[in-house]
C-alpha cells in the first residue's frame, strides 16, 4: 500500500545489491535512525532511556553477535554469556592496567579478546555438530564463570568479586547523563548492524550460510569448514565482546560474574530464536521483545487493578516465557523477522492477496 | 518550423547528430540484460551509428538499397535502422514471429540485399530462404549464442561490421558526415508491410516527412520531453511502435527501454514506469481480466474496500482526471482511495507514472476504457493505419470519450464520402505501396485524398466514430444495417469472451461464433465448481451456454437502443470448441479476425445456425505448436438469444 | 589408600544419581529425537509435588496418618501428575512440531523448563522443603576387614544407587523385549517409517515421556531427600548433559557409565585438583572431560557411528 | 551444420585401481580408466554398481582403500575435497545439494567463493576492493544466468523452485567455479523429456564453449549415445567395458550386466 516501485530499476549492480534497493525502505529507515537519534532523547524520560533503550540496544548488538554464529552459520551456541563476561573483565583489565586508552579502543580491544578466545572453543566445531557443540559452548560458559569468581587477577583482586566500571569519557567529554550514554550506544549499535549487514551479504556471509544449510556441499565446492566456522566464531565473540563491555560500563557500573550466568546465554539464544534466525532485523525485534515482555507483565496487572505479589509476578514471567516460546516455534519458526517480511510483501502487491 | 531548420533535421540521422549534441550525456537507450537496466547515451548511440552505417558501406551498401530487419526490440536493432538511413539505404522491419515463407515473401517482394537478424532463430529462417531470395547477399547477426560452427562467408556479426566501419571510415574520413548530409525529407525511410487481412502484405512507402512531420505535431500536441520514459514491447516491424521508439524518440529526444525477453515484459514494465504508454486493447483487456480475477481470491475486507472505492472512483474519477469541478466530500473520499486502492493498483501494474497513454487499432469497450481513466490514467483513443503514419484522430487531454476515436490530428483533413467510408489528408499520407501501383491507384485519389477503408461517421461535437470495414458492412435481408465488427466489439467487452465472429450479410437475422475466455471462464467455472478438463470440454458445458447467452441478450439490449442497429440483434450463437489462431491463418498476428478465411473453414458451421439443428458434429483441422497438424472431433450446441423491441428513434 | 577409595565410592555413588537424570534424557531421546531440556524441570517439579502432598496430605484426609501410606499416596498422585504433563506436552508442544529440525524440537524444550519451573513453583511454592522418604540417612562402614577404618559411605547413597540400579534394569527389559519397547525404538529410528507400519506415533511419545516423568520422579525424590526439594534441582539437567556426551544420546548402558565416570571425576578432581587451582571446579570439570572425550569420539562411548551421505 | 571433429586433448585424469568398501561390502573393485581433455566420458551401470561411490572418490569425498587418482599430473592416494575443488574439479549431486536458505543467484555466487579472497575488513566496511571483486564476480554470475536461461527466478529462493529448475541452478552453481573437469552425478533423473533436452543442450554447450571435459552418470542410454564420447561400464563395482558408445552397446558382457545375467 505505502510501496511505488514503479519506476525504480537499477542500471549498476551496486545499486542492484544494496541493502534496501527500495526506496520507500532505505527512507524508512533512515527516518528512524534520525528520530532515533533526534526526537527520542528529547522526548524519552531518563528512565526510558536508562533501563529500557540503553539495554535494548546493546543487548541488540550482542544478538546481532551471536545471530552470525547461530542464525547464518547454524553452529548452536550455549555460552554467550561467558563471551560477554570476557568483553567486560577484558574492558576493565584494559581500562585499569592500561591508563589513558581511548573508550572506543578499549572496547574493541575487549572485543578482540573475545574473539581469540571464541576461535579457541570455536575449534571443538569442526568435529562435532549441533547438539554436542552446544555442550563445548556450555563449558565454556562455566569455566568463565569460575574463573572470574575464582582467579583473582581478573578481578583486581577486589575481595567480593564485583568490579567497577572506570568513568567514562571519550574524546574529552564524560558520559554520565542518560542522554550521552544513550548516543554512545545508539551510535555503536547503528555502526554495528550496518557491519553486520555488509558482511552476511559478501561472499563470508554466503560461505557461512552455506555451512549452514549443508556443510558437506558447501567443503565440496571449496568452502573450508575450518576457515569459515572460526570466522564465524570470531565475528560472533568480537560483537558479543562489546556488547559484554558496554553492558558492564554503561548500564551496570558495577557488577559481578552472575551478571553474565546461563541465563544470560538463554536470554540472548530466546532472542534470535523469537527475533529471527539469519536475520539483523530480528536482532533489534527479539531484543526488544524480551527487553518490554518482563516489563509489560509487571505494569499489566496493575493496569487490570489486581495486586499480584512479586514472586507470582516472577512465576507469571517463567510461564508466559515458556508459552511464548513454544507458540513462536510453533507459529513462525523463522520469528518476528519473517513475520515482518510477509507484512511488507502484502503491502507490496496490495490489494492484491500475499 | 522554421524552414531552413528543416534542412538540418529533416531525416533521422541529422536527428541524432543534433540530439547527440544537444543531449550526449542523457540516456538514449536501455536495455535489462545481465540482470540490470544497461543504459547507452546518446553520445555512445551515434558513435555506434557512425561505426555500422560505415560497416554496411564497407559490405557494399549503396544508396536505395533496402536493408531488413527481423528481431526484438534493442538498442542495436534501432541504431542499424538508423545507420542503415544515414547512408541513404531504407529500411524494411519484418516481424519477428512470421512463420519462414512469410518472411521469404517481404524478403523477395522488396527485393532486399542485406539483412539483420537477431539471434540464431531468425538466423535459420534467412538461411533457409537464401535459395529463393536471390537478391539476399549479406546476413548480419546480433547474438551469436549457438552459431560457432556457422561458417558460411556472406554470414558477419555486427560486432565484426562495427569493425568493419571503424576501419572504412579512418579510409574514407568524412564519409559519414556526407552520406548523412545527402539525405533529405522526401526519401523513403521506411517501408513497413501491413499485415494485410485481405490477400497478400503490402509494403507502405513512408517518407522522412511523413515520419518526422508527424511526430513533431504529436510531440508537441502531447506536450512530449527527453525527460519521458517508453517500454518498447510490441513488434518492430508495427508502425505503432516503429513510430513510438523511433519517430517520436527521435524528434523529442526521450529513452527508449527494452524489456529482457516477451517472457519478462510485465516486471519490466513495472521496474521501468513508463511515464508515455500504449497499449492495444487486448492488453488493456487482459490487464483488467487479470486485476479482477487476482482480487476475486483476496480477503473479504480487501475485496469489499477495492468494490467500494472503484465505484466510488466510476462515479467521480473521470471528473477528478478531467479537472471538472467535484464535490469537497468526494474528492477527500477519492484521495483516500488513491492511498488505499488506486495508487498502489497502478503501481503494481506498473502505470504510476503514466502521464499519457494510449490505445488504438480495436475499439476498447467503454466500461474498460473507464475504468482505467477512474483510476488515474490519462487514457485516450487514437484511430489511424500505417498508410496515416499512424495519427489519423486523436482525443487530446480535456476532450476524451470511451465510444468514439476523437477529432481530426493537428494539419490532418478528415472527410467522409456518400459510401460513409472515411478518407483523409494531410502531412503522413504516405508515399505509396511499393512496386503496386495499381493498389496505389486505388487508394490515394488524384487530389491526395486516401481511402482507409472504414465506414464511420462524424458525432455532433466533432469526434469521429468508426462503426466497421466498409466492405463488412452488409444490409440484412430486411435491408436492416448489420456492422459485424461494431457487434463484435460489444461482445469482447464482456470478460468471458475472448473472440466474435458476426455473420448476418444478406441473411434474416444476426448469427455468432464466440471464442470464450480460458482464464475467465476458467476460473468463474472452478468458482461455480464446474469441473472440466479441457477447453474444448469448458466450451460445450450448457452452464457456459448458459453464462454466454446472458452476456449475447445484455448486447441485444444496448443495440436495441441505437434505432438504426436494432435490426441486427443476435438470434443464435455457439461456442466454437477451439480457439481463432494465428498459426491456422483465422486471425492476424495483431488479432484482427480475417473474415473470408472463417466464413470459408466454417461454413457448415454458419448453415446449421440458420437452419433449426439443436447441435452439430464438427471436424476441424489444427495445428499445434511444434507445426505438426491434427484434426479435433467435436458436437456443438447452437443456442437461441432473446431479442428485444427497438426503441422509438431518438430525436436528432 | 583408603581415603581415595571413599572418595572415589561417594563419587560412583553420585555418579549413578547423574545417570538417573541421564536415562531421562536418553529415553526421550531415543524414543522422539527430542533432546528434552526440560527433564531437569520434570524432576524439580516431581520433587515438589511429592514433598507438598506428603505435607498436605495428612492435612486433607485426616485419617491417613501412617507415613509408609502418606508416601506411597503422595507417590501414585505424583506420577499420575507426571502422566498428564507428558499428556500435555505431546499434545501441545510435539504434535504441532512434527519433524521440525532437532534444534527447533530442543528450542520448544527450552520453552517447556521456562513453563514447568514457572507453573511448578507457583502450584507447589517456591522455597526450600526437606523430603524424607523414609530412606535411612545414617553413615556406615564398608570393607573394614580390608582397611583400618573401613570406607565411611553413607547408606542412603547405596540406597539411591539400588533404586538407580533397578531402575535401569527395568528399563533395559522394557526397551529390549516388550512390544511397546520395540515400538519405541521402531519410532526413534524414523518418525514416518514407524508410522507407515501403523505404530500409533502420538500414543507412543505420551508413553515414552511419561516413562520419562517416572524417572524424573525417583530422581526427584533422590535427589530431593539428599539435597532437600529447591529450586538449583532443575539445574541438574546442566550436569547430566556431560553423562549424556559421554555415554552418546541414544544408548542406556552409555547413561549409566557415563554418569559413574562424570561423578567419580567430579569428586576426585574436587578433592585432588580442587585445592591448588582455587576450588569449586567440578562445575567445569565434568564439561572439560566430556570436550576431551567428544574430540576422539564424537558420538560418545555407545552413540551410533554418524555416517554423512551425499 | 555438422560440428567439426572436437579436439580430444591428453589425459586429465587417470584412475588407476580404485577399491573402496564399506565394512565388509565392496563397492569398487579394482576399477581404472581415463579421462582426456574436452572428453564427455559417461558412467553407466545398474544400480549400486559404484557409479556414485566412484565420483566421490574422485573429488575427494570417499578415501579409496586402494588405488590413486591422478588429476593434472599430480598424483593422489586421499585426494582432500577443498585441493580438488580448487585444482578445478565442481560437481552436482544425485540429490540436489542446494543451500536452501538462499536464493538462486547466492547459490551460484557461492560456486565462486574460491575465487573472492577480500578478507573481513573490506567486507565490513563494504567498500572499495571488496565491492569491486562482489561486482565483477556478479558479472561473471550473470553470464552463467544468461546461458541457462533461468533469468526470471534469479531473486527467489532456490528451495521454491520446480525440481527441473533446481537441477539447472546446481548446474550454474558448478559452472560458476569455471571448472576444467565437471562431475554430474544423474543430471537429468527424474526431468520430463523437454527438460532433458534443455539439460543435454546445456551439457553440450558447456563442452562446446567452455572446452570443460565432463564426466556424467546417466541411467537414459538415449542420452548416453547421444551426447557421450566414451563410455566405461561397471557392474557390482568392477568394470566391464570402456569404449565408444557403440562398441559399448554391442558388449555382450554389458547386456547382460543390463538383463541381469547370474555372475
Amino acid at each position: 500500500m505505502l510501496y511505488r516501485e514503479a519506476g525504480q530499476f537499477k542500471t549498476n549492480y551496486q545499486s542492484d545489491q544494496q541493502v534496501f534497493p527500495i526506496t520507500q525502505d532505505r527512507w524508512s529507515v533512515l527516518a528512524i535512525v534520525v528520530a532515533a537519534f533526534t526526537l527520542v532523547p528529547y522526548f524519552a524520560s531518563d528512565y526510558l532511556i536508562i533501563s529500557i533503550l540503553n539495554p535494548f540496544l546493546i543487548l541488540a548488538i550482542a544478538a546481532i553477535g551471536l545471530n552470525f554464529l547461530v542464525g547464518y552459520c547454524g553452529q548452536i551456541s550455549l555460552g554467550s554469556g561467558a563471551f560477554m563476561a570476557i568483553g567486560a573483565y577484558a574492558a576493565y583489565n584494559f581500562a585499569t592496567r592500561v591508563p589513558g586508552l581511548n573508550l572506543l579502543i578499549i572496547f574493541i580491544l575487549a572485543g578482540g579478546t573475545s574473539a581469540l578466545v571464541g576461535i579457541l572453543f570455536g575449534i571443538p566445531s569442526l568435529r562435532i555438530k549441533g547438539f554436542y557443540l552446544a555442550v563445548a559452548t556450555l563449558a565454556a560458559q562455566f569455566l568463565f564463570e569460575w574463573m572470574f569468581l575464582r582467579v583473582k587477577w581478573f578481578t583486581n583482586y577486589s575481595p567480593s568479586g564485583s568490579v567497577v566500571a572506570p568513568p567514562l569519557e571519550i574524546f574529552g567529554l564524560s558520559i554520565t547523563t542518560p542522554g550521552a550514554k544513550y548516543y554512545l550506544v545508539l551510535s555503536i549499535a547503528v555502526v554495528v548492524a550496518l557491519i553486520a549487514k555488509n558482511l552476511t551479504r559478501g561472499h563470508i556471509g554466503r560461505s557461512w550460510m552455506a555451512i549452514r544449510d549443508m556443510d558437506i556441499a558447501a567443503e565440496i565446492i571449496g568452502i573450508r569448514p575450518l576457515q569459515a566456522k572460526l570466522s564465524a566464531f570470531a565475528v560472533s565473540s568480537f560483537f558479543i565482546g562489546i556488547a559484554g563491555a558496554l553492558w558492564a560500563f554503561v548500564f551496570l557500573g558495577s557488577w559481578e560474574p552472575l551478571a553474565f550466568d546461563i541465563n544470560r546465554s538463554f536470554q540472548l539464544l530466546f532472542m534470535i530464536i523469537i527475533g529471527g534466525l539469519g536475520s539483523i532485523l530480528g536482532c533489534f525485534l527479539g531484543a526488544a521483545f524480551i527487553m518490554i515482555l518482563p516489563i509489560f507483565l509487571n505494569q499489566a496487572p496493575a493496569l487490570f487493578g489486581i495486586r499480584l505479589s512479586t514472586e507470582t509476578v516472577s512465576h507469571l514471567e517463567f510461564i508466559i516465557f515458556g508459552v511464548l516460546i513454544v507458540f513462536f516455534l510453533i507459529a513462525e519458526p523463522h520469528g518476528l523477522a519473517r513475520l515482518w517480511s510477509i507484512g511488507k510483501e502484502k503491502l507490496r502487491i496490495w490489494p492484491f492477496p500475499h | 518550423m522554421a524552414n531552413d531548420a528543416a534542412k538540418s533535421d529533416d531525416t533521422f540521422p541529422k536527428l541524432l547528430i543534433r540530439n547527440a549534441s544537444r543531449f550526449g550525456a542523457r540516456p538514449a537507450y536501455r536495455e535489462k540484460e545481465y540482470g540490470i537496466w544497461q543504459t547507452y547515451d546518446w553520445a555512445e548511440s551515434l558513435a555506434n551509428v557512425r561505426a555500422i552505417a560505415c560497416g554496411l558501406a564497407a559490405l557494399g551498401a549503396k544508396r536505395g538499397d533496402k536493408i531488413a530487419l527481423i528481431g526484438d526490440n534493442r538498442p542495436r536493432l534501432y541504431w542499424t535502422i538508423a545507420a542503415i538511413q544515414a547512408i541513404g539505404g531504407i529500411a524494411v522491419p519484418v516481424y519477428q514471429d512470421s512463420v519462414a515463407e512469410e518472411v521469404q515473401y517481404v524478403l523477395d517482394h522488396a527485393e532486399v540485399g542485406i539483412a539483420y537478424a537477431e539471434d540464431q532463430e531468425q538466423v535459420d529462417k534467412l538461411l533457409g530462404n537464401m535459395a529463393r531470395c536471390p537478391k539476399l547477399k549479406t546476413v548480419i547477426y546480433e547474438d551469436g549464442r549457438g552459431m560457432r560452427h556457422y561458417d558460411q562467408p556472406f554470414l558477419f556479426s555486427l560486432a565484426k561490421v562495427e569493425e568493419l566501419g571503424r576501419k572504412y571510415e579512418a579510409e574514407h574520413p568524412g564519409f559519414f558526415d556526407a552520406e548523412v548530409a545527402k539525405g533529405k525529407g522526401a526519401d523513403i525511410s521506411v517501408i513497413p508491410y501491413t499485415s494485410g487481412t485481405t490477400g497478400r502484405p503490402k509494403g507502405v512507402m513512408l517518407s522522412f516527412d511523413n515520419m518526422i512531420e508527424t511526430s513533431r505535431r504529436s510531440v508537441a500536441f502531447d506536450k512530449l520531453s527527453e525527460n519521458e520514459d517508453i517500454l518498447a514491447y510490441l513488434p518492430p516491424a508495427w508502425i505503432g511502435q516503429h513510430y513510438f521508439s523511433f519517430g517520436q524518440a527521435m524528434v523529442a529526444g526521450f529513452c527508449v527501454n527494452c524489456p529482457e525477453s516477451g517472457a519478462t515484459v510485465q516486471t519490466d514494465l513495472k521496474e521501468i514506469g513508463p511515464t508515455f504508454y500504449f497499449a492495444p486493447p487486448r492488453v488493456w483487456e487482459g490487464l483488467l481480466t487479470q486485476v479482477m480475477v487476482r482480487i476475486e481470491d483476496a480477503s473479504w475486507l480487501k475485496r469489499k474496500m477495492f468494490a467500494y472505492f472503484i465505484d466510488h472512483a466510476r462515479r467521480v474519477g473521470l471528473g477528478i482526471l478531467e479537472g471538472r469541478s467535484v464535490g469537497l466530500l468526494d474528492r477527500a473520499l477519492y484521495a483516500l482511495g488513491e492511498l488505499l486502492v488506486y495508487g498502489p493498483l497502478k503501481n503494481v501494474l506498473g502505470l504510476s507514472r503514466v502521464r499519457i497513454a494510449y490505445t488504438a487499432g480495436e475499439a476498447l469497450g467503454p466500461d474498460i476504457f473507464n475504468f482505467y481513466r477512474a483510476i488515474g490514467i490519462n487514457l485516450k483513443q487514437l484511430y489511424g493505419q500505417t498508410e496515416s503514419t499512424v495519427y489519423l484522430t486523436i482525443q487530446s487531454d480535456g476532450d476524451v470519450r470511451g465510444d468514439t476515436v476523437g477529432p481530426p490530428a493537428p494539419d490532418m483533413e478528415v472527410r467522409i464520402d456518400e459510401a460513409g467510408e472515411v478518407l483523409y489528408r494531410g502531412p503522413g499520407v504516405f508515399v505509396g505501396y511499393y512496386k503496386n501501383d495499381e493498389a496505389t491507384r486505388s487508394t490515394k485519389t488524384a487530389d491526395g485524398w486516401v481511402h482507409t477503408g472504414d465506414a464511420g461517421v462524424f458525432t455532433t461535437d466533432g469526434h469521429l466514430k468508426i462503426i466497421d470495414r466498409v466492405k463488412d458492412v452488409g444490409r440484412l435481408k430486411n435491408g436492416a444495417l448489420f456492422a459485424p465488427k461494431y457487434i463484435e466489439n460489444k461482445l469482447k467487452f464482456f470478460p468471458f469472451i475472448l473472440e466474435a465472429v458476426a455473420h448476418g450479410a444478406d441473411q434474416d437475422a444476426v448469427a455468432a461464433f464466440i471464442n470464450i475466455d480460458l482464464n475467465a471462464v476458467g476460473n468463474w467455472a472452478e468458482r461455480q465448481g464446474i469441473s472440466y478438463s479441457s477447453y474444448q470440454d469448458l466450451a460445450s458445458k450448457p452452464e457456459v451456454y448458459g453464462l454466454i447467452r446472458g452476456n449475447i441478450e445484455q448486447v441485444n439490449r444496448d443495440l436495441a437502443q441505437d434505432p438504426d442497429l436494432a435490426g441486427s440483434q443476435i438470434k443464435r450463437f455457439l461456442i466454437l470448441h477451439k480457439e481463432l489462431d494465428p498459426d491456422d491463418g483465422e486471425i492476424t498476428r495483431t488479432r484482427k479476425v480475417r473474415r473470408n478465411v472463417v466464413a470459408e473453414r466454417y461454413a457448415p458451421l454458419i448453415e446449421a445456425l440458420y437452419s433449426d439443428k439443436k447441435e452439430i458434429d464438427v471436424q476441424a483441422k489444427v495445428t499445434f505448436e511444434d507445426g505438426r497438424t491434427g484434426t479435433i472431433k467435436a458436437r456443438l450446441h447452437l443456442g437461441d438469444a432473446a431479442t428485444f423491441p427497438a426503441a422509438m428513434k431518438k430525436a436528432g | 589408600m583408603g581415603f581415595f577409595l571413599e572418595v572415589l565410592i561417594g563419587g560412583l555413588l553420585v555418579g549413578v544419581l547423574y545417570s538417573l537424570v541421564a536415562l531421562g534424557f536418553v529415553l526421550i531421546f531415543k524414543a522422539s529425537g527430542v533432546f528434552n531440556f526440560a527433564q531437569g524441570a520434570m524432576v524439580l517439579l516431581a520433587a515438589l509435588c511429592l514433598v507438598r502432598l506428603i505435607e498436605w496430605l495428612p492435612k486433607w484426609l485426616p485419617a491417613l496418618q501412617n507415613p509408609a501410606l502418606v508416601v506411597f499416596l503422595a507417590a501414585v498422585l505424583s506420577c499420575a501428575l507426571m502422566v498428564l504433563v507428558a499428556m500435555a506436552i505431546e499434545r501441545f508442544v510435539l504434535r504441532p512440531l512434527v519433524n521440525q529440525e532437532g534444534i527447533i524440537l530442543f528450542m520448544a524444550t527450552l520453552g517447556v523448563t521456562y513453563f514447568i519451573e514457572g507453573a511448578g513453583q507457583s502450584v507447589f511454592g517456591s522455597n526450600v522443603y526437606t523430603l524424607n522418604v523414609g530412606i535411612p540417612k545414617d553413615p556406615v562402614f564398608l570393607f573394614e576387614g580390608l582397611f583400618e577404618g573401613g570406607v565411611l559411605v553413607n547408606e542412603f547413597d547405596i540406597w539411591a544407587a539400588v533404586a538407580a540400579g533397578l531402575m535401569v534394569v527395568v528399563l533395559a527389559l522394557f526397551f529390549q523385549y516388550t512390544r511397546t519397547g520395540r515400538a519405541l525404538r521402531a519410532v526413534a529410528d524414523d518418525h514416518q517409517a514407524a508410522q507407515s507400519v501403523g505404530i500409533p506415533l502420538n500414543r507412543i511419545w505420551v508413553i515414552v515421556w511419561t516413562v520419562a516423568g517416572l524417572v524424573a520422579l525417583v530422581a526427584g525424590a533422590v535427589w530431593g531427600s539428599k539435597l532437600s526439594v529447591q529450586f538449583s534441582i532443575s539445574l541438574l539437567a546442566l550436569k547430566a548433559l556431560p553423562v549424556l556426551i559421554l555415554g552418546g544420546f541414544t544408548s542406556v548402558p552409555g547413561a549409566i557409565i557415563g554418569g559413574l565416570i562424570i561423578g567419580a571425576g567430579e569428586k576426585l578432581s574436587e578433592v585432588f585438583i580442587g585445592p591448588f587451582v582455587g576450588g569449586g571446579i567440578e562445575i567445569w570439570f565434568a564439561y572439560g572431560l566430556a570436550l576431551v572425550f567428544l574430540l576422539f569420539r564424537p558420538q560418545g562411548l555407545f552413540g551410533e557411528k554418524i555416517i554423512e551421505r551425499v | 551444420m555438422n560440428a567439426p571433429a572436437k579436439r580430444i586433448g591428453d589425459v586429465l585424469l587417470k584412475v588407476e585401481n580404485i577399491s573402496l568398501s564399506f565394512g565388509a561390502v565392496k563397492a569398487i573393485n579394482d576399477v581404472s580408466f581415463e579421462i582426456n581433455e574436452h572428453e564427455i566420458l559417461a558412467i553407466i551401470g545398474p544400480n549400486g554398481a559404484g557409479k556414485s561411490s566412484m565420483l566421490n572418490c574422485i573429488n575427494g569425498f570417499y578415501h579409496p582403500q586402494e588405488g590413486t587418482v591422478t588429476y593434472k599430473g599430480i598424483k593422489r592416494h586421499d585426494v582432500d575435497p577443498h585441493d580438488a575443488a580448487a585444482r578445478g574439479i565442481a560437481r552436482t549431486f544425485q540429490n540436489i545439494a542446494l543451500f536452501k536458505g538462499m536464493t538462486t543467484l547466492d547459490n551460484i555466487m557461492t560456486g565462486r567463493n574460491l575465487k573472492m579472497t577480500r578478507g573481513l575488513f573490506w567486507q565490513a566496511l563494504w567498500a572499495g576492493p571488496a565491492v569491486a571483486e562482489e561486482m565483477a564476480h556478479r558479472r561473471k554470475v550473470e553470464d552463467i544466468i544468461d546461458f541457462l536461461e533461468i533469468q526470471s527466478v534469479r531473486k527467489v529462493p532456490v528451495g521454491r523452485l520446480p525440481y527441473g529448475l533446481q537441477k539447472r541452478v546446481e548446474l550454474g552453481r558448478a559452472l560458476a567455479a569455471e571448472p576444467t573437469l565437471l562431475l554430474l552425478d544423474e543430471p537429468m533423473a527424474g526431468m520430463n523429456l523437454e527438460e532433458k533436452q534443455d539439460m543435454c543442450r546445456f551439457i553440450l554447450d558447456v563442452n562446446d564453449e567452455f572446452g570443460t571435459t565432463i564426466c556424467l552418470i546417466e541411467h537414459d542410454m538415449g542420452v548416453v549415445m547421444d551426447i557421450s564420447d566414451r563410455v566405461v561400464v561397471l557392474d557390482y563395482g568392477r568394470k566391464i567395458a570402456d569404449g565408444t558408445p557403440d562398441a559399448v552397446r554391442k558388449d555382450q558382457t554389458v547386456i547382460d550386466a543390463y538383463l541381469g545375467v547370474q555372475h
